[in-house]
C-alpha cells in the first residue's frame, strides 16, 4: 500500500492531485465522471469580488498539442460562491482551494478577508491571469508587486495562501522567492503561457480577445523547467503543473521538485483524468516499491 | 457517478460525397437516453474533441448517426474512419429541442443543421407531431438527406441559393413561404398556425437570426441550435459561451452552449 | 506571377523563407534535398571564435508536437566558417547569413569585424542561445545588455546586422526596442523556450545539460503572439519563427507582422521542408491574388 | 539535388514475439544503394523520425527489412503498421560498415543489433567473405533471428544470459571463446586470425566496448555501430554526436553518429 497524503504547509491533501483552476467548474459537472471524494483537491474556477462575464467568443483556440484560452475569468462573484458553490464544494469531502485574481491589491484583500470567515481549505492567490487587462498577470511579472500583494493577503487572512505564478517571465524563481519572502505557503505554477492563434483567411485572430493562455502538453517541458528552478529556490512547497496527462507526468513533476500537482487542460479531453492520473500513479509507486508518494519529490539527479 | 465516455465501434461510413459523410457508431447507452438537439463529442487525433449534433438513432440496433462535414483536420480524420476503428466518444451531451405542447413542428435546417433536425423528425414521428422539414443549401449538388426528409417528415421544402429546388434562396426564404401558405391554411393538417407550432432550427448564424426573427414576429415559439467553439464539451471550462437574455432582470449573460445550449429560446438569444 | 521578394534593409531577399541556424548546417547536406538557390536565406549555425565542441550527448528530447536541444552551439569557429563554408554557401545563389554568438560582447564584436571583411550577407547576432553558461541568453535577457551587445558590434560593420532574440522574457518587445535603438536592422524571433524534459525510471533529465531549447508546433502561439507584439513596437523589419511547418504557418506570422520568416526544426523531419513552404505559400497566394509576398506583412486585423 | 525521402508501402508485417517486428517495405531507390550498417529514417505519428538499421534487402523484388524492438510510442506505432499503410522514410543514412580486405568477418550483436548485422552477412557471403556470427540475447525468449543467422553464416555462436543457448554470459564472452579457438586453428576454413579477419559489432554500448577491447587486443581490425539520440538522421541539427578520436592530433571530436557514423573505427571511440 502506498501512501498517498502530501503536505503542504500544514494542509494534508490525501493525494497530491488537484484539479487546476478554470477546469474543473466547481466540481458539480465532473461528479458525473469522478469520485470526487478521492482527488486530491480542487481549486476553483478564478473568482473576482464582483461577477464577471468573461471575454467575449470565440474564447478558445486549439493547437498542436495545446490549446489557447481566453475566458477572461468569467465567475459568479465571491459572494455566489461563498453562498452557492462553497458548500457543495465542501460536501465533497476532498480539499477545497479558492483561487482569486482580483484586479488590485484592494479586490484581493477583501476577498481573502471574506474568505477567512468560510470553511475553505486554502486560498490560491492567482497572480497570473493572461486574459484580463487589470491585476493579474501584471502583478506576477514583478517581485516587487507580488511581494507587496502577496504581504497584505497574508496579513487578512490565516487560510494556507497558495500564490499562482506566471510562466511568463524572465526569471520566475524570482517571483516564487518574492511570494515566499511574503509569507506564500506555496508556489504553484505554471499557469498559462501568452499566445496567439491566427486565422489565415479572414487575417484574424481566432481568439475575439486576441490573445490567449496557452495550456495541455505543447507547454510541458518549460513548466517542468520552471518547476525544476523554482524548487531548487525556495524552501515551499512547489505545486507543479502544465500539460500533466498521465500519471508519468505528475511523477516527472514531483521529481523535478513538486509536492503536489494540478491537472488542468486533460480534464477537458479526458474527464476522467485527475482519477486515472492517480491510479497510474499508484501502479507505478507499487512497481517501484515506492511506500509513499512524497518520496518522489525532489528526487531528479541531475547532471 | 455514471461513466460517460464511450468507446464506440464505427460500424457503418457512408460517403455522400466528397464533403458529407455519415458515421453509424454503436452505444446502447447513448442510444438509451439521446434527446434530438443533443451532441457527442469525438475524439480524433488532433488535440481537442470534435462536437457533433447527434443525427440519428436506432433503439433497436443500438446505432446511431452523426453527419459529418469535412472542414479541417478532425473531420477529416472522422469521416476517414473505418469500419471496426474504435472511437471515443463522450455524450449525449446538452440540453436538446423542447417539443413538449408542439402539434406541429417546423425545422428550418442549413447546411450540417440539416443532421440534427433530423433526429427531430424522427422523434417527432414517434410522439405522432406534424413535421414540416425545410432545408436549405447553397446548391443542389449540397442537397443531402433530401430522401430521408422526404420520407419521414409530412412535407419536405428544399431551397437552394442557386436554384433547382423547390425554392430558390435561403431557407429563411422558404419557411416564409410556407408560413404564408400556413396561414392561409393551403398546407397542413392542422388549422390554424398557432402557438402550438414550434420553429426548430439549425444552420448558419444569419439564417437562424432570420428565422427567429420571422417566427417571433408570427407570434410563433422558436427554438435554435447555437455552435461555439468548445473545449470540453461537458461545462468545465466556460470557453463555449453564448450571450443570452434573461427577460426578467433584463441582464446579458454568457451561458455555456454546451450544457445550457446548444439550443436556446429564440427570444433570449442576443445575435 | 507573385512577387516573392521581400527587403529586409538594404537586402533583398528573393522570398521570405529562411533556413534557421542550427538546423541546416551550412547547407552542404540540404543540396540533396532542396535547390539552395531557391530559398530566400541561410542562416548558418551558430559561430563562435574559436571552435566548440558543444554539449555531451544526450542533445535531444522528444516532446508533444516538439523538442529540446541542447547541442551547445558545436561549430568549427569562425576562422574555419570563412575559409571553408562561407565560400561554399556564397556559391549557393542564396542570401547567407552569418549566426554569431559570442560568449562576450568582445568576442562578437571580433567577429562582427572579422566578417565585415568578408562578403557574408547579413549578421544574426545570436543573444538568445539557453544551451551556454556565458553570454548569448545571458545577454538576450537584458534591455541595457542587449544595447549594449548591439551598439558595440554595429559600429565594428557595415554588414546588415540581424539581432536574435529570447522568448524566455517578461517582455520581448522592450528587448527588441533595445535592439532597435542601438542600431539592428531587423530582428529575429523567437530562439528557443527553456524546457527540460525527464526520465521517470532513472530519475535523470533526458539531456545531458539538464535542461535545453524548446522548438517546433508546440511553440507556435507562444512566437506569433512575439512577433505581433514585436511588429506592433519597432519600425525595422521582423523575422518571424517558431514551429513553422506549412506555408500556411509562414503566412500566419507574415501576417502577424513578419516581413521573412525562418524554417528551423521543420527541416529535421523533413529535409524538403523549406521549398515546400514556398511553394504552398506561391499557391495560396495566387489563389488569394496577392500579387507579392509583402502585401502579407501586418495586415493582422485584431478584434 | 536527389530526392530521398520515399513513401513506402508496407508489404509485410512478421511479429516474432510480444518485443520484436520485422517489417517488410517496398522501395528500389533504397535497394539500389543501401550498404550494411547504414540506417533509415522511419516517420510515425510522434513529432520525430525513428532511425531502424537496415536489416535485409532484396534486389530482386526491390523490398527490404528493418527488425523493430518495441520500446516506446514510436516503435509501438510501428510495429502496429498493416500491409498496404504507407510509410515516409529518409534513406539509406549514414556510414555503414567497410569490408574492404576482409577475408573473414565475424559479427557480435547484442539485442537489435543482430538485426543490421543479419544485412552484414547477406553482403559478405555475396563478397564471398568467410562469415562467423555471435549473438547474444538476454534469454532464449530474446533470441531472435537463430534460423536466419544458421542459414546465412559459415558458423554462429548463440549466448544467452540466462542460459539455454550454446553459450551462457553475454555475446563479448562467446567472442573470446571463439577468438581462442580460431587462434589455435580449430574452427573456421582461414587459417589465420589475422589483419583480414574483421570484428563488426552492434549492440548495448557496454558489450561494444568489451568486443572492441577484446579485438584491439588480438590486434584485429573492428567496427562498431553507435546508438545516439537523433534528431534529423541527415547530419544538418548536431545532437546525435560521438565523442572520436583523431590519432594523428590526439583531439577530441564530437562526430554526427547519423552521418560519420553510425560505424566507427572501435580504435577512435572514446567510450
Ligand atoms: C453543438 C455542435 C454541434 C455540431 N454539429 C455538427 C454536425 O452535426 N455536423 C457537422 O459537420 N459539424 C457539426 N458541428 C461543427 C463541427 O464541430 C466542426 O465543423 C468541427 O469541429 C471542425 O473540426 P475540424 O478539425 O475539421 O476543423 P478545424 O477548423 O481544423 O478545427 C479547429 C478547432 O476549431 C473548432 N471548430 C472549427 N469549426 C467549428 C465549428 N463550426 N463549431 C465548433 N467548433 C469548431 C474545432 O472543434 C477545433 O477545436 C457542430 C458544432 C457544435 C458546437
Ligand atoms: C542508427 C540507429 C539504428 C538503430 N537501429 C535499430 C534497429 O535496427 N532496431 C531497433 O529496434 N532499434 C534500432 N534503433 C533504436 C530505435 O531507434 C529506438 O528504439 C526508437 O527510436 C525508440 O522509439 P520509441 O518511440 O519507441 O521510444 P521513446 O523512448 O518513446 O522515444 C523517444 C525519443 O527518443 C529516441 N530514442 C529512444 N531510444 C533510442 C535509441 N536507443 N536510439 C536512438 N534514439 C532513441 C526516439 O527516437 C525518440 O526521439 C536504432 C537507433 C539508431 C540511432
Ligand atoms: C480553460 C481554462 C481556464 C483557466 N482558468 C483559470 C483560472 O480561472 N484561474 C487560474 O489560476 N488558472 C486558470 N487556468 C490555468 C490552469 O489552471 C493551469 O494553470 C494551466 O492550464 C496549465 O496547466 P494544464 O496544462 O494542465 O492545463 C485555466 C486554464 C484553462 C485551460
Ligand atoms: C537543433 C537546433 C539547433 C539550433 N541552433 C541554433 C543556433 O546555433 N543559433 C541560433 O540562433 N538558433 C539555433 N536554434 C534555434 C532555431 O534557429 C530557431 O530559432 C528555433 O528552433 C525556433 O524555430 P523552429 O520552431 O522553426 O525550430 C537551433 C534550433 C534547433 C532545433
Ligand atoms: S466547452 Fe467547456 S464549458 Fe462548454
Ligand atoms: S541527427 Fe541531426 S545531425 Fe545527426
Amino acid at each position: 500500500m502506498v501512501n498517498t497524503h502530501v503536505q503542504i504547509g500544514e494542509l494534508t491533501l490525501k493525494n497530491p492531485v488537484i484539479a487546476a483552476s478554470g477546469t474543473f467548474g466547481f466540481g458539480r459537472e465532473m461528479q458525473q465522471w469522478n469520485n470526487l471524494s478521492q482527488i486530491g483537491g480542487i481549486s476553483s474556477k478564478g473568482l473576482t469580488l464582483n461577477p464577471r462575464l468573461g471575454n467575449d467568443p470565440t474564447r478558445v483556440a486549439e493547437t498542436a498539442s495545446g490549446m489557447l484560452n481566453s475566458v477572461g475569468l468569467q465567475n459568479p462573484g465571491l459572494q455566489a460562491f461563498i453562498e452557492h458553490e462553497l458548500p457543495f464544494m465542501l460536501g465533497l469531502g476532498t480539499t477545497v482551494i479558492a483561487n482569486i485574481a482580483g484586479h488590485s491589491l484592494e479586490e484581493n484583500v477583501q476577498m481573502a478577508m471574506q474568505l477567512d470567515q468560510t470553511a475553505v481549505h486554502a486560498i490560491e492567490l492567482n497572480l497570473s491571469c493572461p486574459n484580463v487587462n487589470k491585476g493579474c498577470m501584471a502583478f506576477g511579472s514583478s517581485a516587487h508587486l507580488i511581494q507587496e500583494v502577496v504581504r497584505a493577503v497574508r496579513q487578512s487572512t490565516t487560510k494556507p495562501l497558495w500564490v499562482k505564478l506566471t510562466p511568463n517571465v524572465t526569471a520566475i524563481s524570482e517571483m516564487a522567492l518574492a511570494a515566499e519572502s511574503a509569507g506564500a505557503d506555496a508556489v504553484c505554477l505554471i499557469n498559462t503561457l501568452l499566445g496567439m492563434a491566427i486565422d489565415r483567411r479572414s487575417r484574424r485572430p481566432v481568439l475575439r480577445n486576441n490573445t490567449g493562455g496557452l495550456s495541455g502538453p505543447a507547454v510541458k517541458p518549460v513548466a517542468l523547467r520552471m518547476v525544476w528552478d523554482v524548487a531548487k529556490s525556495v524552501s515551499i512547497p512547489v505545486i507543479g503543473m502544465g500539460g500533466i496527462m498521465t500519471g508519468e507526468d505528475a511523477l516527472e513533476f514531483m521529481i523535478a521538485g513538486a509536492t503536489a500537482v494540478q491537472v488542468g487542460t486533460a480534464n477537458l479531453v479526458k474527464p476522467t483524468a485527475c482519477q486515472d492520473i492517480i491510479n497510474e500513479m499508484i501502479m507505478i509507486a507499487t512497481a517501484e516499491k515506492i511506500t509513499s508518494f512524497s518520496q518522489y519529490t525532489g528526487t531528479l539527479k541531475t547532471w | 457517478m455514471t461513466q460517460i465516455e464511450f468507446n464506440c465501434p464505427v460500424v457503418n461510413q457512408h460517403r455522400l460525397n466528397d464533403q458529407f459523410v455519415i458515421l453509424t457508431l454503436k452505444s446502447a447507452a447513448i442510444c438509451d437516453t439521446a434527446q434530438p438537439g443533443q451532441f457527442v463529442n469525438l475524439s480524433c487525433q488532433e488535440f481537442l474533441r470534435r462536437p457533433f449534433g447527434i443525427m440519428a438513432i436506432d433503439r433497436a440496433t443500438n446505432e446511431f448517426q452523426v453527419g459529418i462535414q469535412i472542414k479541417g483536420k478532425g473531420t477529416k480524420q472522422l469521416a476517414g474512419l473505418k469500419i471496426g476503428d474504435i472511437v471515443s466518444i463522450l455524450g449525449p451531451l446538452g440540453h436538446g429541442f423542447d417539443m413538449t405542447g408542439a402539434r406541429r413542428i417546423i425545422t428550418v435546417g442549413g447546411g450540417t443543421g440539416v443532421f440534427p433536425l433530423y433526429f427531430v423528425h424522427q422523434t417527432a414521428k414517434e410522439l405522432g407531431i406534424e413535421r414540416i422539414a425545410i432545408c436549405g443549401y447553397r446548391s443542389v449538388e449540397d442537397a443531402i438527406l433530401r430522401d430521408e426528409f422526404k420520407a419521414i417528415a409530412n412535407r419536405t421544402v428544399f431551397a437552394s441559393d442557386t436554384g433547382g429546388l423547390d425554392v430558390i434562396g435561403h431557407a429563411g426564404h422558404a419557411l416564409q413561404i410556407a408560413l404564408e401558405q400556413l396561414a392561409s391554411n393551403t398546407i397542413g393538417s392542422q388549422p390554424t398556425l398557432d402557438q402550438s407550432t414550434f420553429i426548430l432550427t439549425c444552420g448558419p448564424k444569419i439564417m437562424m437570426q432570420k428565422v427567429a426573427e420571422m417566427a417571433l414576429a408570427n407570434g410563433l415559439s422558436c427554438q435554435v441550435s447555437l455552435e461555439e467553439h468548445m473545449g470540453c464539451g461537458i461545462g468545465i471550462c466556460l470557453v463555449c459561451v453564448c450571450k443570452i437574455k434573461n427577460h426578467e432582470t433584463a441582464e446579458i449573460n454568457h451561458q455555456r452552449c454546451c450544457v445550457e445550449g446548444p439550443v436556446f429560446a429564440a427570444e433570449d438569444v442576443v445575435w
